[in-house]
């Protein structure tokens, strides 16, 4: 009834436009390189440095410094280039990677978007890059479950969790529908086994979109 | 010129007072200069503010350096991993004070501080809790918070090679901090692989120019590179 | 990766309006990328905003679209020189508007557009006619001006190699400009003395990556390589 | 009487301590160059991005590519790097630079600089690295004829030119005396040939200095 997260990322990196400059955030996100076309069509920027990042290295060919955000071990496509953090963060929040898919805790329905901070006393804050792969790119897609393990829907009217960025989402992309944040409202751009009328019970939002 | 060259990591240290404020290069442990993070813990100065973008991995490095309590504050973007037991016990107790910054933002302040520029407004941040307090400012229809340059007395960073004027050159991804921190401090201290003869590093292809440098030190390849792998954690 | 390779200057122009604001990189003529300016005066757009260091110098490059009349407003640090006749003349006759930048701030300026930056604060120009209605702040201590982002629609710019992704390499002192305009403009169109092979200019080199690169065109060595030497003037 | 420009540069230089890093503006100052210590000792910077230029090149070996900023073509020694003119005033206007040399129409006793705009109507202003120069080395020297083709003092208590940098010179040369611009006023550091006494009539100034 729902789609998987393999099946998910394939549906991202389908709407990935040849030729883009892309930031996948760790996690989830990062799946979608698997889906991405072959060759070099699309560029991945890693925001400790480096744009042009290719798939991780074979067993025992993996170098120390060449790691990705996640700190774990990539590789370099001919025509990669390294930079330091200044200039890597310019690029991002510049404006000048096309896309850049994070994960999230809650979406709410302007785009406000909470994905660094679960806000519980005690929890030892950490932010990274969060806040500035939210406000960067030209757009930015969200991957995440429709509902949270608890069943509560985790796009929503307003975010319970601290924020991120404020009205940075362009598009979420769960396992149930996809849609578009937009000016007028939420869109329903495409559905996996699921009605409008579902998602508007489940979600208790005004939607739009193509019945 | 006269030389920057150090003879060992001891001698690169000299000087680093109770109380300083310290930047230390490093992408979790790519690019962290461990050959002097190892030296300060040697020479034993305390009262530390450390600017790193991580707070430690593991029991080495910087983690060991929290673990011997000689810092008392550290300015970071990302302290919780899943090696950072080391922070994440002392923080718990209360014996370390944070400043979460996030990662562009320390960037920026950091490359501010050493570019003369008193202030500047980010995008990044803004409508957060990490911007609260802060002033801010809606410019050609965009929200921004004032964010101020990020100084420090001295920075420890590690590269690839240096000539003796002390310009440096970086390998891959552990280039990341190194530049701007050396830019931001007031005596900066590099480790490096090897030191090369004057004129041997392409004057189109140097990084950091070797004004931004102070003292060198060549630590031979470094541990990282020896002993290699480590387990990846998100940023 | 689609192409970003032009087949010739007037290709790599299309698009450009009347009313464009166009950076154009160069100190004086080192880096000035004459023969993309010779096929913006052969395309006619005209009423442009330019920014570029400098005024124009000779009868050429620069200085041959201002003589051509298509210029309505140049932003620039230093117009006046031995060889800013032309310039001179539109300006004395009331036919150009001058924005006048501190060289520094100019920098500064193009630099945050490129890198989402809202504003800044900088000592330069305190206290002088540059700031005259600008608002300041005093920040520990100093003196500053809150000066803003320049952007442009187009970059027009000239690099020593491009790869087929538009990574570029730059030659001495010709990189001045190249690099902050690339970032700063909504379209970037690079000359290069010649394309390399994707894989042929090393990532720890490159000096501006692709993504800031649109289009690229090959003019073969520089007319400036070719036929060289000129007279000097300050800055 | 009076020291001319060539010794004047020759006083300078000395003054310039062994591994600095200099900045030798436009016109008189770059005089300064033909004094310095031979080799390495001292590392030139020029704001059109480089440090480590060299002389002049011999004739016919001009490289249109690698000039200074007069735009005079120079040389590159070893141990040189070029970098852009961001990161090129970011090192000048973040201070680390030791010494900038620069020439005047003016300086006030508080160290007040005019060397960009002769203010005159009509006259197309141009004002180049100036005002970036003046407030970003460590220190600032001036070297200026001490008085005007009409005699009339340049060191002055308020400058009438328009300002370049307010209070940003520490030292002003002379062919007639070398003044520290303190915060207890003008010291007279040395004098060619002249007297204090005269130095104070000429100027009309408080100054201090060792009789």
């Amino acid at each position: 009834m729902s789609l998987s997260r393999e099946d998910l990322a394939a549906i991202v990196a389908r709407d990935i436009r040849e030729g883009s400059y892309v930031n996948l955030g760790i996690g989830i996100p990062t799946l979608v390189a698997n889906y991405l076309p072959p060759g070099d069509a699309i560029i991945l920027h890693t925001e400790n440095g480096m744009l042009g990042m290719g798939p991780s290295p074979a067993e025992g060919q993996e170098d120390p410094d060449l790691m990705n955000a996640g700190k774990l071990p990539v590789t370099a496509r001919p025509g990669a280039s390294y930079f330091h953090h200044a200039d890597s963060f310019a690029m991002m929040r510049g404006g000048h990677l096309d896309v850049c898919v994070l994960g999230a805790f809650q979406v709410s329905e302007r785009g406000d978007l909470a994905n660094w901070h679960s806000g519980a006393p005690g929890a030892i804050p950490a932010v990274g890059g969060a806040m500035d792969l939210a406000i960067g790119a030209k757009q930015v897609f969200v991957m995440m479950d429709l509902q949270d393990r608890d069943g509560r829907p985790k796009l929503v009217a307003d975010c319970s969790y601290p924020l991120t960025g404020v009205a940075c989402v362009d598009r979420v992309y769960t396992d149930r529908a996809v849609f578009d944040i937009t000016l007028d409202g939420l869109v329903v751009r495409e559905t996996f086994d699921t009605t409008h009328d579902e998602l508007r019970e489940l979600l208790a939002l005004d939607l739009i979109g193509i019945l | 010129m006269r030389t920057k060259l150090s003879t060992g990591a001891t001698e690169a240290l000299a000087g680093i007072p109770d109380g300083a404020t310290i930047m230390i290069g490093g992408f979790g442990r790519a690019g962290q200069p461990v050959e002097l993070i190892d030296a300060l813990i040697e020479q034993g100065a305390t009262d530390l503010t450390i600017i790193n973008n991580n707070a430690g991995n593991g029991e080495t490095g910087l983690a060991a350096l929290l673990a011997a309590r000689r810092v008392s504050k550290i300015v970071c973007s990302f302290p919780r991993q899943s090696d950072s037991q080391v922070f994440n016990g002392l923080y718990a107790a209360g014996l370390i004070e944070l400043e979460l910054v996030p990662q562009g933002n320390l960037a920026e302040r950091i490359r501010a501080a050493g570019a003369g520029i008193g202030g500047f407004f980010t995008p990044t941040g803004f409508g957060t809790q990490l911007a609260e307090g802060k002033e801010t400012r809606k410019i050609d229809g965009r929200n921004y918070v004032l964010e101020y340059p990020l100084r420090s007395d001295f920075a420890l960073i590690s590269a690839l090679h240096a000539d003796p004027w002390g310009n440096l050159v970086y390998r891959e991804t552990a280039r990341n901090f190194g530049p701007i921190m050396a830019a931001a401090a007031t005596t900066t201290i590099a480790q490096v692989d090897s030191v090369v003869e004057l004129g041997a590093l392409d004057p189109e292809f140097v990084v950091t120019p070797g004004i931004y440098v102070d003292r060198v030190v060549a630590v031979g390849e470094r541990s990282w590179l020896r002993h290699g792998i480590f387990i990846g954690e998100q940023a």
